[in-house]
């Protein structure tokens, strides 16, 4: 199925790419705010009061791409409100994931664990660089564990194995599958059968269901 | 030689991936065989297009398939001039079908189903109704009294409303304060007014309401403001469901053509047109209602109408119904034929109206013709054919009809319908002039004639010739009461009053900038 | 909260990432178009009244402007990502897209499918000389020059390139050029037998 | 995931497919010139070297019988396994495209003797030089180096791994890249 690479041959999951899913999803993960200065005429935004105005001090949960513009510790006029790094990656998750990667569930902990890691390292949090370097010191450990299963699997339940990684990590997987199986199809020469593209397949499933209903 | 050329053929289709099938490659080669070989090429591309165009259901082509593109490119060449003006039989009005979920309009020929025939079924007579209630609902949940506001748009404090269907008064045993319900005026049981939806009917409590303008006829749709308790739905206030201007509706539903003729998309896209109804200042148009031909005196004005005009003959002479003052019994027909006759030779004196202009004929209600039911087809041949003969550049068409010129949709009906309306009324309005209630509640209605079946009865399955949505540029309902112009959200709906009866006048309506003039023939 | 009628759009890509395209969102798409004009023109007003002196107006107008960013980003993404599978259904279902499928579509990307579609054969169409190169043929190195197949459905008279027809019945079983029928068989009309 | 268009291991095999072998033809035809360079001439059972694919579409027509390559044979590849288990990186294999050779001949020559244990024997080799491969990578990844030098992978073995490794380098990459961007110096 050639469905050609459209982006630039060198945009890898990082860049900033601006019409990838992912990355607008993981940019929408919450993060808590403390307003330093008052907002005019946008206090519906803050659901627990109904005054007019945002008063300073009033804390808010909000996406990160909002939570971006307001944290400016560099410049002091454009900085609106303080932001509160999650504790998934503070100091107490730091030390568990240092001491064994493998056992943590990065699912539950955000889906986007490393992307939205990434991301928050732009508020020039005290902490940064601990938060960078643990970052890779995870993906290090854990990534063993991943090239392992997705290699010696062959289209078992993916589920199970796939369950405690986050986004990134279920790209990776899916990466070493699809090398693992595209090989196995050409050993068991499956390769030489003219197939039905998938989109007719899929097509002709969801019809099939469409007239059981 | 056609080996070659065919498998030029054949691959050129492969390339746009579709294939040919036996029968209709061999009579593309036979089409293409009387071109040049320079630009078969060329004719290939075009034929390719235009077959793109239909909406083909495998890639596999069939001869029928091919044959309709050839036609399709070959007619394509002439087809541009004559979309200038065009006439539409009230019979072949395009019919669409709204998609609830999908929120779109489709035509029904790409939905597959068949054209009706001239009386309906038991179901036309219930989609006649339910096909009405869809199209002013989707209309009116649009409109931004009912749309839900934006967030942190400023005006959170405008009054918005929420449409609620019959069911969930029913549905309900507490009090229910402030409801708005979309819903049909009628009288289930005599003397009761009941509203009625697609879900349900409720009776109502009109002694306390009070009406906005418009003509609240039995069978018109109303919204209904109120309170609701024990299956009584006590009225407070009815008004219309608003109108929506042409142009948002073709904002939602993009440039598809409602309003009839052979294009595709809508006229009022083509810049085109549109040029050429700026340029030509002097095209007219002449309406004039309940022509009379059996009258000596009608004939006579006629005549100095003709002259007047014949200097600079106007694009048209659109001249509706009753063509004769009184029915003649058994001689009817055999009058009223030889009275054609008689306004032919009349015509034929003006040369210079029968070469430039377009003479358009619409029945009224005591012409020939099968029973009083709306839409009438036009005149009988029996009648007309003698005329046709002497001016080739006329139309006997229907009651109502449609006219297209340039990017300007006009919609002619000749009924007595006002007077017809205000009896029907549920209450007749106080005050403010009738004209003015007429015209919202044609326009509000989307529909010309918004009158119990009994009443006024209507092929159930046609009602959509009646349908004035998308709102066309000028309604010309000719009527015996007396004329008048009223213009409402864009749409100019006019009388222009019988010409015998109002001492001979008529309108004259000016494309250019869309302009009505009040004209009559003194003595 | 702002742009949360966006995300919906996004989501709903992401939900049907494997199968094929749901129905063209037109609604919430206005719905979101409506929230950006309603951000402008707020905006606007701030501005305006920053200007005659009002101040610190200028957090407001920042936190709005993001907002827009990402509605329009949304919108852009939503845009594009269905157009890189409607690219995709060209190679995949051929040039007639299934009418279920069509319907899904709307008007501009029916349009744009159709351009992609010429554009493709006009490209392919300048490769080589006799009629050009069929790229859409032959995604996997070919091992053979005729393929024996088998019809799934009926689908009526084939006529091969020497000019023989073949009556493609259901079930039938023929012995045809692979160049020819390769694509019917990715339309699932044909299937490949092979020993 | 964006679907990247990668390389086919039945690319992999066509171009496997210009490997010569020996075959031994049944018919005689003087010598054609093709793009790839001349071919022949073939005289009944006299020996002649053609590229794989060639051979293989004349086994199918019972136009010749296919001597296997001198390698494939059971002695050898159980010293080559021996080999590559002791060996800490990856050992020169006998030909750069050995999986698919023998993929190809044991399928269209099963004359040839102890076919399916050379199968299974090739088929162990490959295990071993995939585990090796992980392995490398591994260290690869745990290490802060940018860049590793392997020798003697073969073009199937790579391609089988290329999804994964390109995917691996640049999640890894964009991680570090973090590291520097927060003032973090990695240790060299």
């Amino acid at each position: 199925m050639a469905n050609s690479q459209a982006s630039s041959s060198r945009s890898g999951y990082y860049e900033e790419n601006y019409f990838s899913i992912d990355d607008i999803l993981a940019t929408h993960e919450r993060i808590k705010c403390k307003f330093e200065v008052p907002v005019f005429r946008l206090g519906f935004l803050d659901m627990t009061t109904d005054n007019e105005h945002i008063s300073p001090g009033s804390k808010l949960d909000l996406p990160f791409w909002l939570a971006r513009v307001l944290c400016n510790k560099r410049n002091k006029k454009k900085h609106i409100a303080d932001v509160e790094i999650p504790k998934q990656y503070k100091e107490s998750y730091r030390e568990i994931l240092l001491a064994d990667a493998n056992v943590v569930d990065l699912h539950k902990l955000g889906p986007y664990y490393y992307t939205f890691g990434a991301q928050l390292l732009k508020f020039d949090p005290a902490d940064a660089s601990d938060i960078a370097s643990s970052l890779v010191q995870t993906f290090q450990g854990r990534f063993r564990n991943i090239m392992d299963s997705s290699q010696n699997a062959y289209n078992e339940d993916n589920a199970r194995l796939t369950a405690k990684l986050d986004e990134m990590e279920k790209d990776l997987f899916k990466a070493g599958q699809k090398g693992l199986n595209d090989f196995q199809d050409w050993e068991t020469r499956r390769v030489e059968k003219l197939q039905t593209s998938t989109m007719v397949v899929n097509h002709k499933k969801r019809k099939r269901a469409a007239l059981i209903e | 030689m056609s080996s070659k050329q065919k498998s030029s053929i054949v691959s050129a289709f492969k390339m746009h991936g579709l294939t040919l099938r036996s029968e209709a490659s061999k009579y593309l080669v036979e089409a293409l065989s009387s071109i040049s070989e320079s630009d078969v090429a060329e004719c290939i591309d075009r034929i390719i297009e235009s077959i793109q165009k239909q909406s083909l259901s495998s890639s596999m082509l069939d001869r029928a398939t091919v044959e309709q593109a050839v036609e399709d490119c070959n007619q394509e060449q002439e087809e541009d001039n004559d979309k200038v003006l065009t006439v539409i039989d009230a019979f072949t009005v395009p019919r669409y079908t709204y998609m609830t979920e999908r929120k779109k309009f489709l035509s029904n020929k790409a939905l597959g189903i068949a054209d009706p025939c001239i009386h309906g079924d038991s179901k036309d007579k219930v989609d006649l109704f339910r096909d009405r209630y869809t199209i002013l609902h989707q209309r009116t949940s649009r409109h931004d009294l009912f749309t839900p506001t934006v967030i942190g748009s400023r005006d959170t404090k405008a009054k918005k409303f929420e449409l609620k269907p019959i069911e969930f008064l029913l549905g309900s045993t507490a009090k229910l304060g402030d409801i708005i319900v979309l819903g049909m005026l009628t009288q289930l049981k005599e003397g009761k007014w009941f509203l009625e939806d697609p879900t349900g009917a409720v009776q109502l409590d009109l002694t306390k309401a009070n009406f906005h303008t418009g003509l609240f006829t039995e069978n018109s749709f109303v919204l209904a403001e109120g309170w609701y308790e024990d299956e009584l739905f006590h009225i407070n206030a009815f008004g219309f469901p608003p109108p929506e201007p042409s142009r948002t509706t073709r904002n939602f539903f993009g440039n598809i053509n409602f309003f009839g003729g052979q294009s595709e998309t809508s006229v009022k896209a083509s810049s085109r047109l549109r040029q050429i109804e700026q340029e030509n200042e002097t095209a007219m148009f002449v309406f004039l209602s309940d022509l009379w031909l059996d009258n000596l005196k009608v004939f006579e004005k006629l005549r100095t109408l003709f002259t007047g005009f014949s200097e600079s003959p106007p694009t048209c002479f659109v001249f509706s119904g009753n063509f004769s003052s009184t029915p003649y019994g058994s001689t009817h027909i055999k009058e009223m034929k030889d009275n054609f006759d008689t306004l032919a030779n009349l015509i034929l004196e003006f040369p210079s109206l029968v070469e430039h202009s377009k003479f358009i004929f619409i029945p009224g209600p005591r012409d020939p013709g099968p029973a009083n039911i709306l839409p009438r087809p036009s005149l009988p041949e029996v009648i007309t054919q003698g005329f046709q003969e002497k001016i080739p550049n006329s139309r006997f068409t229907s009651n109502p009809c449609r006219i297209q010129y340039c990017t300007q949709e006009i919609v002619v009906f000749r009924e007595d319908i006002v007077t017809k309306m205000c009896r029907n009324c549920v209450k007749f309005p106080d005050q403010g002039d009738v004209p003015e209630h007429f015209a919202k509640t044609i326009i509000c209605q989307g529909h010309l004639c918004p009158l119990p079946l009994h009443v006024s009865p209507i092929y159930w399955a046609h009602d959509v010739a009646l349908r004035t949505y998308p709102l066309p540029d000028v309604i010309v309902c000719a009527d015996k009461y007396d004329s008048f112009s009223v213009s409402q959200v864009d749409c100019q709906v006019v009388n222009p009053g019988s010409f015998p009866r109002n001492d001979y006048s008529f309108k004259v309506y000016y494309p250019a900038n869309r302009h009505f003039e009040e004209s009559k023939i003194s003595d | 909260m702002f742009c949360e009628k966006a995300l919906d759009l996004i989501r709903e890509l992401q939900r049907s990432r494997g199968a094929s395209l749901p129905p063209f969102n037109e609604d919430t798409l206005r719905h979101v178009l409506e929230e950006m004009k309603a951000l402008y023109e707020q905006n606007q007003q701030d501005v305006n009244d920053a200007v005659q002196g009002e101040a610190g107006l200028f957090s407001g107008v920042q936190i709005r402007h993001a907002a827009l960013e990402r509605n329009k980003r949304c919108i852009l993404a939503y845009l594009q990502n269905r157009l890189k599978t409607t690219r995709d259904m060209r190679w995949e279902f051929g040039s007639v897209l299934p009418a279920d499928v069509k319907y899904n579509l709307s008007e501009a990307e029916i349009q744009w499918f159709n351009k992609y579609n010429k554009s493709l054969a006009n490209y392919m169409r300048s490769l080589g000389e006799d009629g050009g190169l069929d790229l859409t043929q032959d995604m996997k190195p070919p091992k053979t020059l005729y393929i024996e197949v088998r019809c799934k459905v009926d689908h009526g008279e084939f006529e091969t390139q020497e000019g023989s027809i073949v009556l493609l019945k259901k079930n039938s079983q023929h012995f045809l050029l692979r160049s020819e029928c390769e694509h019917l068989i990715r339309q699932g009309i044909l299937e490949h037998i092979v020993h | 995931m964006e679907n990247f268009r990668l390389m086919d291991p039945a690319e992999v095999e066509f171009l496997a497919e210009k490997e010569m072998v020996q075959i031994v033809p049944n018919f005689s035809q003087d010598i054609i010139y093709l793009i790839g360079g001349e071919i022949g001439p073939f005289n009944p059972s006299l020996p002649v070297d053609v590229p794989l694919w060639l051979a293989v579409n004349l086994k199918e027509r019972q136009k010749c019988r296919i001597n296997a390559p001198q390698w494939m044979d059971i002695e050898q590849l159980e010293a080559k396994k021996e080999e590559e288990t002791e060996a800490q990186f990856f050992t020169e294999m006998p030909s750069p495209h050995y999986m698919e050779v023998t993929q190809l001949l044991l399928k269209c020559a099963p004359e040839i003797p102890r076919a399916d244990e050379m199968r299974t024997l090739v088929k162990d080799i490959w295990d071993l030089r995939m585990a090796k491969f992980r392995r490398s990578i591994d260290l690869l990844v745990k290490s802060d180096h940018t860049h590793a030098k392997v020798n003697h992978l073969t073009l199937m073995e790579i391609n089988t791994m290329r999804p994964f490794l390109t995917k691996a380098l640049d999640q890894i990459h964009s991680l570090r890249t973090n590291t520097q961007s927060a003032g973090y110096i990695a240790p060299q």
